[in-house]
């Protein structure tokens, strides 16, 4: 019970925002499957399927936020997703605690709705060029506070994960990340990064015949 | 986009001419491009900078930022003391070579090296400004927010400093103190249409009639200043909806003056939403029709 | 060299060569003993011409008129400008980890942040 | 809020940047100083006297006004408060500099 | 009169020579009074008072823009009686006598050594060496009464007044190449920026006014009768009556 899996293209977002704004806190909500919920436990089992990155700057503003997460809100109805969590990295190379991160107001909103949500936090230090660990803490709503949750429980849909980030670290695929901010300054970008998606889906498809 | 024009490999590419062109673009335009102007330092030796004497000095600073922010205190020592040696009793090359301590954690010793420099001369701002840094750098934000508050009570019209006191107050969520910050940017700079957001944004944020009201006259403001400011009109649509909710629904003239406030920037979102995507995509249209389930 | 260096300097050669014409048919008539009328048709043309192409490219060189009006410059800088303080930086960010050099570190930083 | 609502509907003051005008003035003070020296110069070949040479001067003084109009196109209010003063701002200071040039030039050129 | 005919030797030792020995000396003349410029000590209480003049102008000027209460809670910082910085500070008018201070003499002492002298000396030098030429002529005709300013060395009674001699040609050049200097020496060059990297410029620097406490009270008073003005009481009409 409560496991937790991501999708490649999801974590890749994630490590790709935190990567683009390396000097800045970042900040982003997790979608999880929702026909894979079962209601009633009290830590489900979570499919992580997508992550859609928000803020670089202005974090502790809530007017943006409150229309990134109404927007959120609605793409999550029409393709059955439900918004599962928050990730969230911080500015400070050292700090890798849910205390030091910004917009837990967000947060503790989304566990409002979602009680057993996610807090994912970025481990500055281990996010390195040729990722050896997934470098995310994972934390779970639990009775009003976030516990840490265990790092076996947390599995990917692929076992190529890190070497397909860090290739893409290494062409510099961040700087395809568009986030919500990004958005806003223009608005021809895609925030749903499905650009990303795809390379993604490319590059875990050659791991996999390679790896087969 | 701009991000996308200049990929790191490409940089190889790139002439003598290009990269001091790119170079000034990035100082001129105040953007933070550590990993690029790295990358030109440590992969293109071809390029001398002493060949520009009228801008090698300013290019020198570029770099020493660049590759401090990329942990490559090497590459900053070398240009460090390439300067030490044409000006070997400089302030500003003593306070280079505090921010090389910084950026390898000796914050204790950067501070010295500051404090030093301050001795000598009272009134270097710079050297002071450094200081707050450092304490940010140890994760010390209240300490920031002093030594910061100390500086301002000197140099009170010193804009970057009120910026990031701003920003630091934002970060512990003193709202009030935060719009104060911003307040006096913007005496410096009535015009500018980002501030004028800016307040309204941690008006909005601190929340209650008397805020929002103000929310809604400063991204009104940064409206007219920059009709294609999308936060602004995001914002005005939030603040409207929300307003509409506090006032009395008996037909009083503001009541009246939001409402018709928030059609009008509902109206102009879903417009430029259809410029730019085509008609098919409505994502943010659908989002002003939850919002306006509210009324 | 860009177009408007290369006008420049075409022009300012033409320029002198039309003021060494100009005197090469003076010291002409002195010695022919002629009285100085006006200067020939070629060199005035010439003059003349030189003095447009060097003032176009010196105008080009000048450098680029800005918009006076106060918010047309501010209206195209982003937040992300307007926030980058230099002054400011602190370098004690993710981008440590990301480069090359740096040695992951189990020491002191580590255990402080334990929860 | 205690505001004097107040219907008026004046159209603001349009603000400038000072930076901005500095830069055009900066522009502007460049090639007038430059124009004054080689005109003078073009004068000084030309073998111009008298009238006939500040005629030029005023003849050039008009050239390089035009010239500042095609640079700046059709919208010049968005770089110059008013046109006219583009054609008298300098006037003396650089006929001092033309004459300059143009006796210096005249000089090497006609008088030996 | 019959034409004058000057002999060419006069032309390349004479007169251009005068003109580049001009234009050099005003260029030498430049870099030495930066080398000389002395960097004046600033204390950090008159950075403190300049900044704090501007932030009141400001807020004069500004202060429009921001709500009622905080520009009274500006203002009550400026003025308020017992707290206020204007009446709090109380500088010491100190007016100085340039005679007295010993560093404003030195630069009245700069000033004059890289300005005035070099004119002299080398004025004095060429009127010496290259005395008693006629140098050129102006192309346009002049009365008598520039004689005695174009033909300075030269004393012929019956000469035409557009010719000019060697000492007024130099004269001519000290005033004529002012503008060409600007031109030249333009405002980034290097020195400029050398002087920035040895830093004893602080970015504070800036004018003073020598007598902080009557530029106090003159702001105090400008401050007291500002009347509060909010700019943005009409925006959201202005808004929508300009996109109707």
């Amino acid at each position: 019970m409560g496991e937790v899996t991501f999708n490649t293209s999801a974590y890749a977002k994630i490590i790709l925002h935190a990567v683009k704004y390396s000097h800045c806190a970042v900040n982003g909500i997790l979608l999880a499957d929702g026909s894979k919920i079962k209601d009633g436990s009290k830590s489900p089992d979570l499919d992580i399927v997508n992550a859609m990155p928000l803020f670089h700057h202005s974090h502790n503003l809530s007017p943006m936020a409150e229309v990134a997460l109404t927007q959120i809100e609605n793409l999550a109805q029409t393709e059955n997703y439900v918004i599962a969590g928050y990730y969230a990295a911080c500015e400070n190379f050292n700090d890798n605690t849910v205390e030091k991160c910004p917009g837990q107001k967000i947060a503790e909103k989304i566990a409002e709705y979602f009680p057993s949500a996610l807090f994912v936090v970025v481990e500055n230090k281990k996010l390195v060029k040729h990722l050896t660990s997934p470098a995310i803490k994972i934390h779970r709503y639990n009775d009003g506070k976030w516990k840490l949750q265990d790092n076996n429980k947390v599995s990917f849909d692929t076992p190529f994960v890190l070497e397909t980030v860090s290739h893409l670290l290494e062409w510099e695929g961040y700087k395809d990340l568009v986030d919500f901010d990004n958005y806003l300054d223009d608005m021809t970008q895609d925030w749903s990064n499905v650009a990303i998606e795809k390379v993604v889906e490319k590059i875990d498809a050659v791991n996999r015949d390679s790896g087969e | 986009m701009s991000d996308n024009d200049y990929s790191l490999a490409s940089i190889g590419d790139l002439s003598e001419d290009e990269i001091f062109d790119l170079l000034r673009k990035w100082r001129e335009s105040n953007e933070r491009k550590s990993r690029e102007i790295n990358k030109i330092w440590t992969c293109r030796p071809d390029v001398v900078i002493e060949n520009r004497p009228n801008e090698k000095y300013l290019i020198y600073e570029q770099i020493i930022l660049a590759t401090l922010d990329c942990n490559n205190s090497l590459g900053a020592i070398m240009v460090i003391n390439t300067l030490d040696k044409q000006f070997p009793r400089s302030l500003r090359v003593m306070r280079y070579k505090a921010m090389v301590l910084e950026s390898d954690g000796r914050y204790e010793d950067a501070l010295q090296v500051l404090d030093e420099i301050i001795k000598v001369d009272e009134t270097n701002a710079p050297a002071r400004k450094r200081r707050v840094a450092v304490m940010k750098a140890q994760g010390l934000i209240g300490d920031a927010i002093k030594e910061l508050v100390d500086y301002l009570k000197k140099y009170s019209a010193d804009m970057e400093a009120w910026q990031e006191l701003s920003e630091l107050y934002l970060q512990i969520g003193e709202y009030s103190r935060a719009v104060y910050c911003v307040e006096e940017l913007l005496l410096h700079q009535p015009h500018s249409h980002l501030l004028h957001q800016r307040v309204a944004d941690i008006r909005y944020t601190m929340g209650g009639v008397e805020n929002l009201e103000l929310a809604k006259s400063y991204y009104c403001q940064a409206l007219k200043l920059n009709a294609n400011n999308m936060r602004a009109l995001l914002g005005l649509i939030l603040v409207t909806n929300n307003l509409l909710g506090h006032y009395k629904p008996t037909g009083c003239s503001k009541r009246k003056e939001a409402w018709k406030l928030s059609r009008w920037a509902q109206s102009e979102v879903t417009k430029k939403q259809r410029e730019m995507r085509g008609a098919d995509d409505n994502a943010l249209t659908n989002m002003m029709l939850s919002l306006s389930i509210s009324e | 060299m860009s177009f408007p260096k290369v006008l420049l300097t075409v022009g300012f050669i033409s320029l002198f060569h039309s003021a060494f014409s100009a005197a090469q048919h003076r010291s002409y008539l002195r010695i022919t003993s002629q009285e100085f009328t006006t200067l020939p048709l070629d060199i005035v043309i010439q003059a003349v011409g030189s003095l447009f192409a060097v003032m176009w490219g010196v105008m080009c060189i000048a450098g680029n008129l800005r918009e006076i009006q106060a918010a047309a410059e501010l209206n195209n800088i982003a937040w992300e400008t307007q926030m980058n303080v230099p002054s400011f930086y602190m370098f004690n960010h993710r981008l440590r980890a990301m480069e090359s050099s740096y040695i992951p570190t189990s020491g002191k930083g580590d255990l402080e942040n334990l929860e | 809020m205690s505001v004097p609502l107040k219907k008026e509907n004046v159209p603001e003051p349009i603000a400038y940047s000072e930076a901005a005008l500095r830069n055009n003035a900066n522009v502007l003070e460049y090639c007038r100083t430059s124009m004054s020296a080689l005109s003078g110069s073009t004068a000084g070949v030309l073998g111009l006297t008298a009238l006939n040479g500040f005629a030029f001067y005023m003849f050039s003084v008009v050239i390089l006004w035009v010239m500042f109009m095609i640079k700046a196109g059709p919208n010049w209010q968005k770089y110059y408060v008013s046109r006219q003063s583009l054609l008298t701002h300098g006037f003396l200071g650089g006929l001092c500099t033309y004459v300059l040039f143009w006796t210096f030039i005249y000089g090497m050129v006609h008088v030996y | 009169m019959a034409e004058l005919l000057l002999d060419p030797k006069i032309r390349l030792w004479v007169f251009l020579p005068i003109v580049v020995i001009t234009f050099l000396v005003g260029i030498v003349r430049h870099y030495v009074s930066i080398i000389l410029s002395s960097q004046k000590k600033i204390e950090l209480l008159q950075v403190q008072d300049s900044q704090v003049m501007i932030r009141a102008r400001l807020l004069r000027e500004n202060g429009k823009y921001l709500p009622r209460q905080s520009f009274a809670m500006r203002r009550h910082w400026f003025n308020n009686e017992d707290t206020g910085y204007f009446k709090v500070q109380k500088r010491t008018s100190n007016a100085q006598n340039p005679m007295t201070d010993p560093g404003m003499m030195t630069d009245m002492l700069k000033g004059n050594v890289t300005n005035v002298l070099p004119m002299i000396v080398i004025g004095g030098w060429i009127n010496w060496m290259f005395s008693g030429f006629l140098t050129t002529k102006v192309p346009f005709p002049l009365t008598l009464r520039f004689k005695p300013m174009l033909q300075r060395g030269v004393e012929l009674a019956y000469l035409d007044a557009s010719w000019v001699s060697s000492a007024s040609w130099y004269f001519l050049n000290v005033f004529g190449l002012r503008t060409i200097y600007a031109l030249v020496l333009g405002e980034n060059n290097a020195a400029d920026q050398s002087k920035m990297m040895q830093e004893q410029m602080s970015g504070a620097a800036m004018a003073m006014p020598p007598d902080p406490k009557a530029a106090f009270k003159a702001q105090w008073e400008a401050l007291e009768i500002t009347e509060h003005r909010w700019a943005l009481a009409n925006v959201e009409n202005d808004l929508l009556i300009k996109n109707d």
